[in-house]
């Protein structure tokens, strides 16, 4: 039990990394999202789930699951309103810098 | 000297955010100084009597030299109820003000107070 | 355990990216990565001394990061194309 | 049970917002505020033979918060609770919602709760809470100045009470207690060298709370702000800046191994000077009474720090006289305020023959604030001056020496002839009634001075004819001298403007916060 | 690892001191108060730590609203004092408060006391609170027990803040109406997901009121919780109905009785006479204090939001 999640956490922590490299290597805002929304949350999901299978059936794995559950529904839910927000608000995707109006007024 | 690191950085922190104040033109930023202090007050409160691999002082009879203070932690759920509070209060001021003066900075209500 | 030690060099990272990043909404993307690898740290550091209760805070976190999040970009959302009903 | 002394007036607080405005209300509250002052009355003569101490809980030592009513904070209490009653009195015809009501109360509950606690902890939440509630009185007409200058009362205040937290923390960290008196003991076998760090954190934030000197600049924006009810700037310069001065008492008493007297003499000097140099140079009215307010200040800690049993005492019963003058002051300067609808010194004129009442009230009060023979003021000063060495006994007479000449200026509003017409409003039996006792009450302290003394103190004090010639001629030169320093230098000099316009920025006032805690922190290690 | 965090701390104190641009300062300031509640967590202080990101929340949302109020409805308009392109490259002005921070800072760090920490009120509270209090959550006990009084007294601050929030913000007379359509723009998969987690929200936050003896949490953590259920529903629903009047009211009454009952239980020391289990007192303090800081954050809330209609 104990290797299988050291494994699967260790699987977790790959997928957060890929993460942490595409949040530099995107160069565009609606690229980025990407990241939060699906590699994070497999990422944590999967950690999540690791320490879940250390701990065996308890108490412990149930709020874990709560808690996966809990954040396989937010964390998608605030990338989309992010991005939902920049959208509408006129951050375009094509460009590779801020709109004109946008950077007069310095955001 | 023997520091206790921990200590070092909540003072750290309180000067950063005096250096806040004492520079700060707008006023929203005077007030997120003062949520920074109160921010360094509670930690140099928390970090009272710490050593590594601390437990919360939680449980029926639990053993006095792993757990963690527990006076201080009552102490700073008050404090932070009342900076919450004041936070509160200063932003409906800062927003009347606004409302009332059109000033955002120091200079400009103080001016603006004085006619 | 291992974690302790990767995710703060990740949480680094992020924060690098958020000051970086040129728009409010990459910031607000880099506050939910940050609230995500926290949690992971809090559900560590529970799971290191097998106390259930400490599981709690890590839900509040979860919710309260969240609710902030969903909060500012909402009220960043520019109200006249949304329009109003 | 001492902790009803503070609750007791916050729920009739909640009592009166629940129910506000009705005549019926207002009723109770006058009543009970009177109940008020008979219980102090009876809590100062039990306090006179033992002091009264309830542990909140009956938990074991030290382990709950403690109250203790010692023979100082029940005089204190008393204090509180009649200024309080006049205040009730004042307000009663006025037009206020239940908020005003509300806010006062629980404001008299707090404070009688910092003259009763022991925590350390408990003194901030109540300062803290006592400062927002006061911001809240101070901006209640919400006109722009009164709205800037209670933003900068309360984060000015917010500021320093950190600092008083931070040093609340360390005598946590050093001593394992956060009971003064049982930190008085841990504090004593300590090293003196690391008591100075807390000693100072906590000393800067009372010193602010007292309008020390480079610290004083938010008190004449919050007791002399135009739009606040008269009745609070009568409150906050008559008895709430003197819990400031409780707390400093306390706070020199528990570190007194590393407390530099001479140093907060120094101080108290500078803040009498300063004081009355810019009181001297306003123009409105209530500006010229708060910063005669630091002035006075100046004077009582001045007198605290002197090692004298007379200065000491005469200092403790100058804080009593200061709340009674200076209350009657503000509370007529709100009548006269209504009745010419101007603030400007310049353009008031003739109050005693428009009401006449009004104009003795101040008479008299100004006769007791300068020290004049058979009047309150003269008692107490006398009493700081006579234990003084010679430099400190030339400032104290230089301090009172420009309170003259201010109110010299200050009371030609009372005669000549009104420029403007005054408005005919009908006048208020109940604020009159209110003035005139506060008046009378400074005659009376100062033909029944030592008795007083004797009573509220228990000290024995007595002085002899030599002592009153030389106090009549001391008060007579100076009086003379004052006058004629106004009519030949101040009366109509073009530097009295320039004066006026000296103030601090907020930012300027976080600096001086910084550099008082540096001071302090220096001179504490170069001379304790 | 706890060193890695307050670097972060410090960081950030950091990002948001320097940083003129006020949106950006405030979504720092959403990161920083994260951070340090992760830290408060690491001291062994879990019930601080969930009190400080229920403050972090409502923090961000008090300066989000009063950054609207501030600066009118359009987005993202900057903190225009005009200092950002000439002051910036005129490094002389910041040498004189850096200086002088710093020397405070090294006088400070010089007068430091070396003495260890006193652990005598530590070691009584923690063999005692179970006999005397009862509970199992030291921190609830010494909060709802031994200290009381100051208990008291922080409610009342909350009272005191409403009262003044409701004073000052009260321009515009009109009570908010029932069903004004807030002006945010949401999108139904926002609005379902938020209809499905606001329950657990709700019920999460009644757990932590009841648990609140035994477990990290209590009636300000709780309360907390249920107002963000609140704020929740305000950004999926165009409701305005929230009697505001009646809370008010409704909040004082409950402060009423907190006080009544602190001062038979704990002052007068009814406790010891009747044959109740301790936990009793615990359990009704806390919900009392829960229901009032719900009562209290929701008020600030509305009023906050409600100002901007007139």
């Amino acid at each position: 039990m104990q290797i299988a999640g050291n494994i699967i956490i260790i699987i977790g922590i790959i997928f957060m990394f890929f993460g942490v490299i595409g949040i530099y290597k995107f160069k565009n805002f609606y690229s980025r999202i990407l990241i939060s929304g699906q590699i994070d949350t497999v990422g944590a999901l999967t950690v999540i789930i690791g320490i879940a299978v250390k701990h065996g059936i308890s108490f412990f794995s149930l709020k874990l699951l709560l808690l996966a559950g809990i954040i396989l529904l937010l964390n998608p839910l605030a990338t989309h309103i992010t991005a939902r927000s920049a959208r509408l608000s006129g951050y375009l995707a094509q460009e590779q810098e801020p709109p004109p109006h946008d950077k007069k007024d310095g955001v | 000297m023997v520091f206790d690191i921990i200590e070092i950085f909540s003072v750290l922190m309180f000067f950063i955010s005096f250096y806040g104040l004492i520079t700060s033109k707008s006023i929203i930023k005077s007030v997120v100084s003062i949520l920074l202090m109160e921010s360094a007050v509670i930690m140099f409160f928390l970090s009272i009597g710490y050593t590594s691999g601390i437990m919360p002082p939680i449980g029926q009879n639990p053993e006095t030299e792993t757990v963690a203070d527990p006076l201080p932690q009552a102490l700073m759920i008050t404090a932070i109820i009342i900076g919450v509070a004041v936070v509160a209060v200063n932003l409906i001021m800062l927003i009347s003000l606004y409302r009332q003066c059109k000033a955002k900075d120091w200079d400009a209500a103080k001016k603006k107070s004085m006619e | 355990m291992y974690i302790f030690w990767i995710i703060p060099v990740f949480l680094i990272l992020y924060i690098i990216r958020i000051i970086i990043g040129p728009s409010v909404w990459d910031r607000l993307l880099g506050m939910n990565l940050v609230a995500t690898k926290v949690v992971i740290i809090i559900i560590a550091f529970a799971s290191l001394y097998e106390l259930t209760y400490l599981l709690d805070f890590a839900i509040v976190y979860e919710i309260f990061g969240f609710i902030s999040t969903i909060f500012i970009s909402l009220f960043l959302m520019e109200r006249k194309k949304g329009g109003k009903k | 049970m001492l902790a009803y002394f503070v609750i007791i007036p916050i729920l009739i607080a909640v009592f009166l917002y629940v129910f506000p405005s009705s005549k019926a209300g207002r009723l109770i509250a006058v009543i009970t505020q009177t109940a008020l002052v008979g219980l102090a009355f009876y809590l100062f003569f039990i306090c006179k033979s033992r002091d009264v101490v309830s542990n909140i809980g009956n938990y074991e030592s030290f382990l709950g918060i403690t109250l203790r009513a010692d023979a100082l904070s029940s005089v204190f209490i008393i204090l509180t609770s009649f200024i309080f009653l006049i205040v009730a009195v004042y307000t009663f015809n006025e037009k206020y919602n239940g908020l005003f009501w509300f806010l006062l109360f629980i404001w008299e509950g707090l404070l009688i709760g910092i003259f009763l606690s022991r925590d350390l902890f408990n003194i901030f939440v109540l300062v803290e809470v006592t400062t927002v509630a006061v911001a809240v009185l101070i901006m209640f007409n919400r006109d722009n100045r009164s709205m800037y200058d209670g933003m900068v009362y309360l984060m000015i205040n917010t500021v320093a009470v950190q600092f008083y937290l931070f040093g609340t923390g360390y005598v946590y960290k050093l001593t394992g207690v956060l009971d003064i008196d049982a930190a008085a003991k841990v504090l004593e076998e300590l090293d003196k060298s690391s008591l100075i760090l807390p000693y100072a954190l906590i000393i800067t934030a009372i010193s602010l709370k007292c309008a020390l000197v480079p610290l004083f600049s938010w008190l004449p924006k919050a007791h002399g702000t135009p739009g606040a009810p008269s009745a609070v700037s009568a409150i906050l310069s008559g008895l709430h800046i003197k819990g400031a001065v409780y707390l400093f008492i306390q706070f020199n008493d528990l570190f007194k191994e590393v407390v530099v007297s001479e140093f907060f003499l120094i101080i108290g000097i500078i803040t009498g000077i300063v004081g009355f140099i810019f009181a001297m140079s306003q123009k409105d009215i209530k500006l010229i009474l708060a910063y005669s307010t630091i002035s006075q200040i100046g004077m009582i800690i001045t007198g605290l720090n002197n090692d004298d049993i007379y200065s000491y005492t005469g200092s403790l019963y100058h804080i009593f006289n200061h709340a009674l003058f200076k209350s009657a002051l503000f509370l007529s300067a709100g009548i006269i305020i209504k009745i010419y609808n101007t603030r400007d010194i310049y353009k008031i004129r003739g109050v005693l023959k428009r009401s006449p009442l009004i104009g003795a009230v101040i008479i008299m009060a100004i006769l007791g604030i300068i020290g004049t023979p058979f009047f309150n003021g003269s008692v107490s000063k006398y009493f700081i001056f006579s234990g003084t060495s010679l430099p400190v006994g030339g400032a104290i007479l230089l301090i009172n020496l420009g309170t003259i000449i201010t109110f010299i200026r200050f009371s030609s509003i009372l005669f000549g002839k009104p420029q403007t017409e005054p408005d005919p409003a009908k006048t208020d039996k109940c604020k009159q009634a209110a003035v005139l006792v506060l008046g009378t009450l400074c005659l009376v302290g100062g033909i029944l001075g030592e008795q007083l003394i004797e009573f509220l103190f228990n000290v024995k004090v007595s002085v002899d004819t030599a002592g009153y010639l030389q106090k009549s001629a001391l008060f007579t030169a100076s009086a003379v001298g004052g006058y004629l320093i106004y009519k030949l230098y101040i009366k109509n000099s073009p530097r009295l403007k320039q004066v006026r316009e000296i103030e601090l920025s907020f930012r300027g006032m976080c600096v001086s916060v910084g550099a008082f805690f540096a001071v302090v922190l220096v001179v504490t290690k170069l001379f304790a | 690892m706890i060193y890695a965090f307050l670097t972060l701390w410090i960081v950030g104190a950091l990002l948001i001191i320097r940083e003129s641009k006020i949106i950006r300062m405030i979504i720092y300031l959403g990161i920083f108060s994260l951070i340090s509640s992760v830290c408060f967590y690491m001291f062994g202080a879990p019930d601080v730590a969930i009190a400080e990101a229920a403050i972090s929340v409502f923090s961000t949302v008090f300066f989000i609203v009063c950054f609207e109020k501030h600066f009118g409805l359009a987005v993202g308009v900057s903190d225009v004092t005009p200092e950002s392109a000439e002051n910036r490259t005129n490094l002389k002005k910041y040498i004189p408060p850096v200086v002088f921070t710093i020397f405070l800072f090294v006088l400070f760090i010089f007068f430091i006391p070396e003495n260890p920490a006193n652990s005598y009120l530590k070691d009584q509270y923690l063999s005692l609170f179970s006999r005397d209090v009862g509970g199992e959550n030291s921190v609830t006990s010494i909060y709802l027990g031994y200290r009381v009084y100051d208990t008291l007294f922080e409610a009342l601050m909350l009272l005191v803040g409403i009262v003044s929030v409701t004073h000052l913000s009260r321009y515009c007379e009109t009570s908010v109406k029932e069903g004004k359509p807030s002006d945010i723009n949401r999108a139904d998969i926002a609005v379902f997901t938020i209809r499905v987690i606001c329950p657990v929200m709700l019920l999460f936050g009644i757990y932590l009121i009841l648990n609140g003896h035994i477990s990290p949490g209590g009636g300000f953590q709780g309360g907390a919780a249920i107002a963000s259920f609140f704020v929740c529903r305000y950004m999926i629903y165009d409701i305005y109905d929230i009697p505001i009047e009646r809370i008010i009211m409704v909040e004082k009454i409950i402060y009423v009785v907190v006080v009544l009952l602190a001062v038979l239980f704990i002052f007068i020391g009814l406790h010891s006479f009747l044959p109740l289990p301790q936990s009793v007192y615990l359990i009704t303090m806390n919900l009392l204090i829960g229901a009032k800081v719900t009562c209290g954050l929701i008020i600030i809330f509305y009023r906050f939001i409600a100002f901007e209609r007139r």
